[in-house]
C-alpha cells in the first residue's frame, strides 16, 4: 500500500491538510495569464515560488512555460520588493519583448505589502513601460483561496483592461474559465457554429497545445489579444462560465462599464451544456444548427446505449468547484452515484449545490469544500465506489484501493490527451463518456470469470 | 523566434558566443552575466575567476528554485519515514508533493510518509496573528494520526516575515509528545540565492537534531556514509547493490532511501564518501571535526568513474580482502558494460552535449558523455558555488556576499565521548604518500576541453542562444527547460529527475544511460518537424495523376 | 485460459481456418451501400446472410442497420433467386421507399449463377423500379476475396453510377475505404479546411453514428447522394485511399470515363497523412491552411515527447491490409517495433508493402496475407509483444497473454468511441497515440513496484 | 419517419392497427401478412387460426436468420467440448463465433473449444472442383492440433448446392481417426424458413450420432434431462444451482453448458423437462418412443413459473422427500424475490410491453411482465409453429407445406435393448388421475389478454408502426432490431442474448429481470431526446441577463 498510513477512522483535523485537493492562488494567476496572446507572466516573490507553477503547468502540458519572478531575497523581504519589480519589468520588456506583462503577488509580496499599482505608477512614470505595451496586475495571496480563485483575480484584471469606445462591438464576453486549450478551441469552434461572434478571455488553446516545427516561439500565436481585451467594454453581454473562476471578472465588467452578465455553469456534460448552447442562441437570437442538436443527440444516443453499464454505479470526485458540479450533475443525468465530492476549494455554496443536484439520488452524499484527499480517501474506505475521477494523485488511491479511474481535473501529470481533446460541450461529453465506459468496461473484463468473459458488450 | 533545424553546423568562436549570449541585456545585466560566462581555460587558479553562488537578476527567467525547494524538496524529501510539515500556505506543500522521483524502498511494512503531503495551509487569520498555535496544533494532529518517530517543520515565506518562533514551537512538542523527536527548518524561499542556502539549512538541523542521537554498534565491515546521494530514478539502489555486492557497509545515505534512523547512527562511520560536493560537503567536515571520520569525494556516474571511487574506498580502508573484493566485482560488473557502450558508441561518438544542472550533477554527468565519446561543449551549474567550478583550492579565496553570510555556518567541535580519529597519524601519512587525497575536489572547469563556455545560472534566454548558435546533439537541465529545448528540434535529457528513466548511477546505470542517450541523439522523430509542404512549397495546379 | 488448446507449436494447416481475420464479402457491400443517401442495402440470398450482416453492423455501431435480402427457400436455389429478387425489389420500393437498391450477392446466389444485371433488366422493363430510383448491384461471392473486397466491389458499383456530362465539376473524387463515420467526417473537414471540392464515397457519417432524437429514419441525412454520385465522372480526379478498398473503383472511373486517379495509402499516422495532404495541396494548388500545419506539428510534438514510452515496444497487429500497412508505417515512424502481422485478406503485395516498410527495424518480422488469428496468437505465444492492435477478437488474446490492448479495426463489439473519433489524420493520430500510451502506460503503473511508482510521466 | 415521443396515450383498437399494420403492402403481401396478425381470443381451438412457420416474403426486412444459425448457432453452440467445424465460405463460422452469450463453464482443465472458430475457409476452387478434400483435410488438422472426442461439421448454402458428400466424408474420417466420434449436419441456410428447420436437424443428428453412446449409469437420485436450455447469460447456471439444492439429478441439458457425454448418457434419464417446446419437443417425442422416456414442459422463466415446474417435476417422481425439499426450497427462495419485486412492483405496475422472440420465449418472459404487472399487449415468435402460438391440441391440423416436408423426420422405434417404461401403467393411471399432464402445452395465445395482438415473423416495418400506434414501455425482441425501436425513445430489451444480462432463470433470475426492466422502464434517458431549443424555440434577442 502506497497510502499505507491513512486510517479508516476519521478525525476531525482543525490544523493539519493532508494531500491537498488545491494548490495556491498564484498559478492560477500564471495559468490565466498565458491565455492572453504575448504575455509574459510576473511572480512577484522568491523565485521558488515561479518555478514551481511552472514546473507543474510544464508537465501538465509538456510545453515551455515562461514566465519571470522577482527573485526576492531577504533584503527585498524587508526593504519591499519594489526595487526588484522595477528592475525585472526592465529587464522583460528589453530581453523579452512581450505585449503585457502580467504580474501576480505571492504570500510573500502580500505579507510585507508591496502595492503593485503603485510600483507599476513609478514603473510608468520611470519610462520602463514602453509605448503600447501594458503591465497588469492581480493580487493572488496565497494564504487564501486557491489555485481556482488566483485564475478568478487574473481574469478579472483582464477584464480590467477593458476600453469602452461607446459603440457596441456586437460580440458576446464568453470567460471560459480554468478549462484545457482544447476545450477554449472547442468553445470558439461552437459560437462559430451558432454564429455567435464572442471574445473568448483567457484563451490558451495554440498556447500550451503547441506543435513541434524546429522553432521555439516563447509567445506563440495563440491567446486573447490585447485588442479583444480592450473591446471587452464594447460587448453586449458576458457569459461567464463557472461561479468561481469566472464570475468576479463578468460581475466587475457590469459594474464598471455595464456590459450585462449571465454565470452560468461550465459546459460538462448535456444538461449543462444545454443551458450554455441555449443561452447563446437566445443570445444572438439565432437558431442552432443541425450539426450542434446531431452531436447533442449523439450524446444523448450513448449514454441510453450503455446505461447498463453506467447504472447505479457509485462515484467519487475531487477536484475544483465549477468543474465538479457540472460533473455531479452530468453523473447524476446518467443513473450513477457521485458520493464522495471533495474539492480543496473553500464556498459553503459549493456543498450547497452539489447538495441540490444529488438530493434525489436517494443515498447518502459525502461532499466538502477545503477538504483533502487524504478525508477522500478515508471516505472511500468507509464505502467503497466503482470509479474515482480526479487528478493525477488519485492514482495511489487508486491503486491502493483497485478502483477503475479517470484523469480529469488540473493537475494530470501522467498521460497525455488532455491538451488535444476537449471534455467541454456535447463532443466533450462523448469523450467523457467514453473514457468512464473504458475504465468500467475493462474493469469487467478483467475480473470477470472465464465463462462469463463477453465479446460483444 | 529561434530555430535550431540543422542547417550544416557552423564553426563558432567561444568570444563570439558569448558576445551574442549577452548582446542585448541592458548594460547593467550585461556586465553581471558577464563575469558568469568563462571561456574556459582548464587551468587551476586559487583566486576563482568565474563568478557564481550570487543572486538571479529580477525579471530574467532563471532556472533557480528556492531555499525551502534545496531543503524540504532536495535534502529532507528521500527520508521516509519522517513526517515533513510544512508551515505556510498550501503551494509550497503542493508543488513539493512526490515531483522528485527520490525512490525509496519502505518494504511492506515499514514507514513510509514520502506519498503524503501535510500543510498547515496557513490563511489570512494566521499571518495576521501568527501561525504558532496552528502549527502546534498540527503537529499534534500528525503525532495522534501517525505516531510518528520524528516530525519536520519547514518554514515558508511568510513564517519568517510574521515572526512565528517555529524552534521553539517543535522544541515544545518535542517534550510534550516525549517518544518524537520534532524540529524546525527556518527555509524561507528568499533566503539565500538558490537551493543551495537550502541544502544548507537542511543538513545544518540533521546534522543538529538527528546526527549521534544512536550510538549502538551496527553490524558490518568497511562502514562508510555515502553523502549527497538522493536515490533519483533509483540511483541509490544501483549503488548499495554495488557496495552489497563489495562487502562495504553503508551505514547512512544524505539522503537517498535513507530513514532517521540512518541519519542518528552516521557517526559511527568510518568513511564518509561524498558524492554531491555542493550539497554536503560541509557535512563532511563537521563530521570529521566532530567524530574524526575523513571524507573523500566519490562519483558514481560513469562505469569508470564508479571503479576509481570504489578502488579509493578500499584503498582507505588498505584491506587485501576489500582490495581483491573490489577488483573481482568491477572484473564481473564491467564486460556488460563495454559491449553496450562499444555497441552505441558507434552512434554517439563525435556529438556533442550541453548540461547544466545542480551543483555537480553537470561534472559527474560529463564522465558517462565521455564514455559515450560524445564532447561536452559547454555546461554549467544551476547553484553552484565557485569551488564546485575551479576546485576547492579556491575555498580561501571566496568573498562571502550578504546573501551567503545570512545562511548560518554551525560551530563544531570534537565530541568528548565520542570522537575518534579513524586512522593514526602513520596510516594516515602512508596514505597521504601513496597519493591519497582526502577531501579533495578539483572541480568542473578543468576537466572541461579549453575554449569551452561555462556558464553559471543559466537562464532562459541564453539557453536558447547557445543552442541556436552551438546546436548541440543534446541538451541537459530540467524539467523548465526541456520543452523550450525540444522545441527547437534538440533532444533535451532531465539531469534532475531523469525524465522517465534510471538508474544512471553505476554499472547498470551507466548502461541504461548509454542505451537513453542512444534513443535521444537518433531517434528519427527530430526529421519529422517540417511537412512536406514546408519542405517543397510549389505551388502547381497540376497535379500528377499516376 | 480461454484458448486454452492453441499449441506453441506451429503446424502448417492447407485446409482449416481458425479464428478467422477477415469475413465474407457481402457484408462489406452492405457496410460501402450504407453509405449512399437513401439505399437501402440487399442481400440477394437466403436470410441468414442478412441476418448475420446486419447483426454484425448492428453490434459495431450500437445503431439500426436496415438491410432487405431474397430470402432464398431451396426451391430458390434450385430455380434460381430471380423471382424472389424482382418481388423484393417490388416490396422494397413500395414499403421503404429507398432512392436506390444497393444489391450484392452471396455465395448460394453465384453458385446457383444468378445474373442480377439481367434481372434489373427484367424488373426495369416489368416498371418495378420507379421513375428516378435506381438499383445497383455488386457480385460479391463469399467464397474469394473477403469483406474488404466486397466493400471494394460495391464501391465500384457506386462509381459505375457516374454519367458524365462532359462539363467538369471542379471536384476531387475521394474514396475513403474502410474506414469509421468519424472518419469520413474527419476528410469532410480537413477537406474544408483545405478548401478543396470533394465527392466522398462512400460516406457513412451521419448515417451510423446518428443521434437519439426520438425519431427513427430509417435513412438518415447522411451519405452520398445519387446526384453527387452521377458527377463523379465530371471530377477532376479521384483520390483512391487504400489499394484494397479503394482502388477498383477509381481506376474504373478512369478507364471507363478518363477521370485520373491516384491511389495513396489510407491516412492513417504521420507520413500517410502527409502524403494524402500534400496530394489535396499539390491538385488544389492551394497552400495548406496553418490549422492542419499546426495539428500536424502537435501530432509531432506527442510523438516526441513522450517517445521513451514508445521506443522500442513490440507490437502485434490484426486486421485490414490498407490500415495495417498505414499503421505499421505509422509505428515504426514512432521507433516501436510492429513484428507480427495478419490480415485474413488475401494478396501477397501486403507482405511485400509491409516488409519494405519493416526493413530497416533489425529485427524479425512474422507478416501473412490470408492468416487467422490462431496463428497470431501462436506467433505471440513465441515471442511476446508489448502491445496488440486489433478488433474485439483480440480480447481473448490480450486476456490470456496478459498484453494491453488498444480495440482498433472491425468489428469493435465491446467498446465505444469509434463512432464518434476518428483516428485518420493528424487529429486522428493524436487519439491513436492516445489510446496506445494509455494502455502501455496504464501497464507500467499497474506493474510498477511500490518504489517505482510513478507520479509524473 | 416515425415518432413515439410520448404524448397522452391514444385508445387504440385491435382491428384498426392491424389495417394499418398492413395497409401499405402491395396487395399480395397484405393478404399473407394478414394471416399472420391474430387478434387474440384466448380460446384454444383444434383448428390453428393463426398462419406461422411459413416463408419470409423477400424485401420485407425481417428478423429470422437461417437454418445454420438454428442449426449451429443455437443448438450446437453451447456445448464446450465438440470441435463445430463450418464448411463452406468464411462468414458463417465468422458470424456465429462467439455471439449468441450461452455461457459454459469449463472449469480449469476441461475441454473448451467455444472461443475458437473453425471454417473451411472454401475458396472459388473448392466450389468449382468440390470441397470434399478439403473439408476431410480440415478434419484432420483439427484432430492432429487437439485430438478432440468428437468433431461436428455444418454445411453452408453452397456445399449442398455443389453435392458435396459431407455425410460420408465424416463417416470415414470416424472409422479412419478411430477414438473420435465425426458426423455433418446438411443445415444449408437456404432450408427451411426459419432457423426452426436448423433446431430440428441438429436434434436429429445428435439423437442419431450421440444419443445413447454411454450407457453407465450416472450417480444420483430423480434423474432428468432438461431440453431446450441454452444457457443465455447464465439461465443454465441458475437452474442447476435450483435443482442440486432440490437433490434433482440433471443428466444432461439440451444444449446450455453441456458436453458431449451429456447427450451420450440422455437416455438413462428417467424424465425430460422441456423448457423451450419450438426448439425441441420432437427430441422428447423420439427419447420416448426410443427410451420410454416420458416428457412434461416446464418453465423456469418466472419465480412462480419456477416453483410450479419444480413441483411437477417433484410430482412425477413422486417421492415424499423430493416433494418436501422443493417445497423448502421453494419457501427459502421465495422471500427475496417478493422483497424486490413489491418494491419494484409500485413502479412498473400497469405498464406495458411487446415481445416478439423465438419460438417460446416471448411464452416464457410473459411470466415475468406478469410478477411486474405489466401487460404484455402484443406479442408474436420470430420462428415459433402454430402449435407453440394455439397449443399442441392443433399439431394433427397443421398443414405441412413443401419447406417443411424438407425438413427431415427421423423414424424411431422403441430400442430393443434398451426401452424401459419409467412408470408402470398403474402408476401413470395415478398421475392422469390426479390431472398430471405428459407432453402438453397450450400455447402463447390462450395466455394473453383478448384482443391483444399476435403476430408471427413480425417485420421491420410492422414492429415501427406498432410502437408507433400503441406505444409500449418496453419492446423485446433482438439484437438487429434493438436500436431502431430506441430510436423512437421506447427502450428495447434483447430477449435472444439479453444485451449483457442475465440470469433472468429461476429465482435469482427473476430478481435479475425485475431490476433490469425497472432500470429500462424508469430511466430517465428517455426524457433527454429533445433539446431546450427543439422544446421552446422562441428565438429572441433579447437575451435575459441576469
Amino acid at each position: 500500500m502506497l497510502l499505507r498510513h491513512t486510517p479508516t477512522d476519521i478525525s476531525e483535523r482543525k490544523a493539519l491538510t493532508i494531500n491537498p485537493a488545491k494548490t495556491c492562488q498564484p498559478i492560477g494567476a500564471m495559468y490565466a495569464a498565458l491565455g492572453i496572446h504575448g504575455c509574459l507572466p510576473h511572480s512577484h516573490g522568491s523565485q521558488g515560488c515561479c518555478a514551481y507553477h511552472r514546473s507543474t503547468l510544464t508537465r501538465h502540458y509538456k510545453e515551455p512555460i515562461s514566465a519571470a519572478t522577482s527573485s526576492f531575497t531577504e533584503g527585498a523581504s524587508v526593504f519591499g520588493g519594489q526595487a526588484n519589480m522595477l528592475q525585472a519589468i526592465n529587464n522583460i520588456f528589453s530581453v523579452y519583448e512581450p505585449e503585457v506583462i502580467a504580474v501576480h503577488t505571492t504570500c510573500l509580496s502580500e505579507t510585507i505589502g508591496d502595492d503593485l499599482p503603485q510600483i507599476k505608477k513609478k514603473a510608468e512614470t520611470e519610462g520602463k513601460i514602453p509605448e503600447g505595451k501594458y503591465v497588469i496586475s492581480a493580487s493572488t495571496p496565497s494564504y487564501s483561496g486557491s489555485h481556482v480563485t488566483g485564475f478568478s483575480s487574473m481574469v478579472k484584471s483582464m477584464a480590467m483592461m477593458a476600453e469602452p469606445t461607446g459603440k457596441k462591438n456586437g460580440k458576446v464576453n464568453i470567460i471560459p474559465g480554468w478549462v484545457e486549450p482544447a476545450d477554449m478551441e472547442e468553445f470558439k469552434r461552437i459560437t462559430g457554429l451558432i454564429n455567435v461572434k464572442t471574445i473568448l478571455f483567457p484563451d490558451t488553446s495554440g498556447v500550451l497545445n503547441g506543435p513541434l516545427s524546429g522553432e521555439y516561439k516563447m509567445f506563440p500565436e495563440g491567446g486573447t489579444t490585447v485588442e479583444e481585451l480592450k473591446s471587452t467594454g464594447d460587448s453586449i453581454g458576458t457569459l461567464a462560465l463557472g461561479e468561481w473562476c469566472s464570475a468576479d471578472a463578468a460581475r466587475a465588467l457590469d459594474t464598471k462599464y455595464k456590459v450585462p452578465c449571465s454565470i452560468l455553469d461550465m459546459p460538462f456534460g448535456l444538461m449543462a451544456t444545454d443551458r450554455f448552447i441555449d443561452a447563446l442562441r437566445t443570445i444572438a437570437g439565432v437558431s442552432i444548427p443541425e450539426v450542434i442538436t446531431h452531436e447533442r443527440g449523439q450524446l444523448v444516443d450513448m449514454i441510453s446505449d450503455m446505461h447498463q453499464y453506467l447504472f447505479g454505479k457509485k462515484v467519487a470526485l475531487v477536484g475544483d468547484p465549477d468543474q465538479l458540479i457540472s460533473m455531479t450533475e452530468f453523473l447524476v443525468s446518467m443513473d450513477m452515484k457521485p458520493i464522495h465530492i471533495v474539492t480543496g476549494t473553500p464556498g459553503k455554496k459549493f456543498e450547497k449545490r452539489i447538495r441540490e443536484i444529488t438530493k434525489d439520488m436517494g443515498c447518502k452524499v459525502n461532499v466538502k469544500a477545503k477538504g483533502d484527499m487524504f478525508l477522500l480517501h478515508q471516505w472511500i474506505r468507509n464505502e467503497p465506489v466503482d470509479l474515482i475521477i480526479g487528478n493525477t494523485y488519485c492514482k495511489y488511491i487508486a491503486r491502493d484501493e483497485d478502483i477503475p479511474y479517470v484523469r480529469w481535473g488540473f493537475p494530470i501529470l501522467d498521460r497525455q490527451g488532455h491538451q488535444y481533446f476537449p471534455t467541454v460541450g456535447y463532443k466533450g461529453g462523448l469523450r467523457l463518456l467514453e473514457k468512464i465506459l473504458g475504465v468500467l468496461m475493462d474493469r469487467q473484463d478483467r475480473d470477470a470469470p472465464e465463462e462469463k468473459f463477453e465479446l460483444v458488450m | 523566434m529561434a530555430t535550431a533545424t540543422k542547417k550544416k553546423l557552423v564553426q563558432w568562436d567561444p568570444a563570439d558566443i558569448k558576445a551574442e549570449l549577452i548582446k542585448k541585456y541592458p548594460p547593467k545585466v550585461a556586465r553581471k552575466r558577464a563575469k558568469q560566462i568563462m571561456i574556459n581555460e582548464a587551468l587551476q587558479n586559487d583566486t576563482p575567476s568565474l563568478t557564481a553562488n550570487v543572486r538571479t537578476i529580477p525579471g530574467i527567467i532563471t532556472m533557480r528554485g528556492c531555499t525551502y525547494a534545496g531543503c524540504k524538496g532536495v535534502i529532507m524529501g528521500p527520508t521516509r519515514d519522517i513526517v515533513n510539515i510544512t508551515h505556510g500556505p498550501i503551494g509550497c506543500a503542493f508543488y513539493s508533493w512526490l515531483t522528485r522521483r527520490n525512490q525509496t524502498d519502505a518494504g511492506a511494512e515499514g514507514d513510509n510518509y514520502m506519498p503524503y503531503c501535510f500543510s498547515t495551509d496557513m490563511q489570512e487569520q494566521d499571518i495576521i496573528f501568527g501561525g504558532e498555535k496552528k502549527l502546534e496544533q498540527a503537529i499534534q494532529e500528525a503525532y495522534d494520526l501517525f505516531h510518528p518517530k520524528s516530525i519536520a517543520v519547514f518554514a515558508t515565506c511568510p513564517v519568517g516575515l510574521i515572526g512565528d518562533d517555529i524552534h521553539t514551537v517543535t522544541r515544545n512538542m518535542k517534550e510534550k509528545l516525549g517518544d518524537c523527536n520534532v524540529y524546525a527548518f527556518s527555509c524561507e524561499g528568499y533566503k539565500g540565492v538558490s537551493q543551495s542556502a537550502g541544502h544548507h539549512i537542511a543538513n545544518n538541523q540533521v546534522f543538529r537534531h538527528i546526527v549521534g542521537e544512536n550510538d549502538e554498534e551496527k553490524p558490518g565491515k568497511y562502514k562508510i556514509n555515502l553523502l549527497g546521494e538522493y536515490n533519483i530514478g533509483g540511483d541509490g539502489f544501483e549503488i548499495d547493490r554495488i557496495f552489497d555486492k563489495c562487502g562495504i557497509t553503508c551505514i547512512s545515505t544524505f539522503s537517498g532511501n535513507s530513514t532517521y534512523d540512518q541519519f542518528a547512527s552516521a557517526h559511527t562511520a568510518d568513511l564518509n564518501a561524498v558524492m554531491c560536493h555542493r550539497s554536503i560537503n560541509y557535512v563532511a567536515d563537521m563530521l570529521e571535526t566532530k567524530f574524526g571520520i575523513p571524507w573523500i569525494k566519490v562519483n558514481f556516474i560513469g562505469a569508470n568513474a564508479t571503479a576509481k571511487s570504489l578502488r579509493k574506498i578500499a584503498e582507505y580502508f588498505g584491506d587485501k580482502k576489500l582490495i581483491d573484493k573490489v577488483e573481482k566485482v568491477i572484473a564481473e560488473e564491467m564486460p556488460a558494460v563495454e559491449t553496450v557502450s562499444s555497441e552505441i558508441l558507434t552512434r554517439t561518438e563525435g556529438k556533442t552535449a550541453m548540461m547544466f544542472v545542480g551543483g555537480s550533477r553537470a561534472h559527474h554527468y560529463k564522465e558517462l558523455f565521455d564514455e559515450l565519446g560524445m564532447k561536452t561543449i559547454s555546461a554549467g551549474y544551476e547553484f553552484g558555488h565557485q569551488d564546485d567550478y575551479e576546485g576547492r583550492q579556491v575555498l580561501p579565496n571566496i568573498k562571502l556576499d550578504a546573501d551567503s553570510r545570512n545562511i548560518e555556518e554551525l560551530e563544531v567541535e570534537a565530541d568528548e565521548t565520542r570522537f575518534k580519529p579513524r586512522k593514526s597519524d602513520k596510516e594516515m601519512k602512508a596514505l597521504d604518500k601513496a597519493g591519497y587525497k582526502f577531501k579533495e575536489y578539483d572541480g568542473l572547469a578543468v576537466d572541461m576541453d579549453k575554449g569551452t563556455l561555462i556558464v553559471d545560472d543559466l537562464n532562459q534566454y541564453e539557453a536558447e542562444k547557445l543552442v541556436e548558435l552551438m546546436k548541440p546533439d543534446i541538451f541537459c537541465a530540467g524539467i523548465k527547460e526541456k520543452y523550450s529545448i525540444q522545441k527547437l528540434g534538440v533532444p533535451m535529457k532531465q539531469l534532475h529527475s531523469y525524465d522517465s528513466g534510471g538508474p544512471y548511477a553505476g554499472f547498470q546505470g551507466a548502461i541504461n544511460f548509454y542505451q537513453e542517450i542512444d534513443r535521444l541523439v537518433n531517434s528519427r522523430v527530430w526529421s519529422y518537424m517540417k511537412a512536406p509542404w514546408q519542405k517543397n512549397n510549389r505551388l502547381t495546379a497540376s497535379y500528377n495523376w499516376e
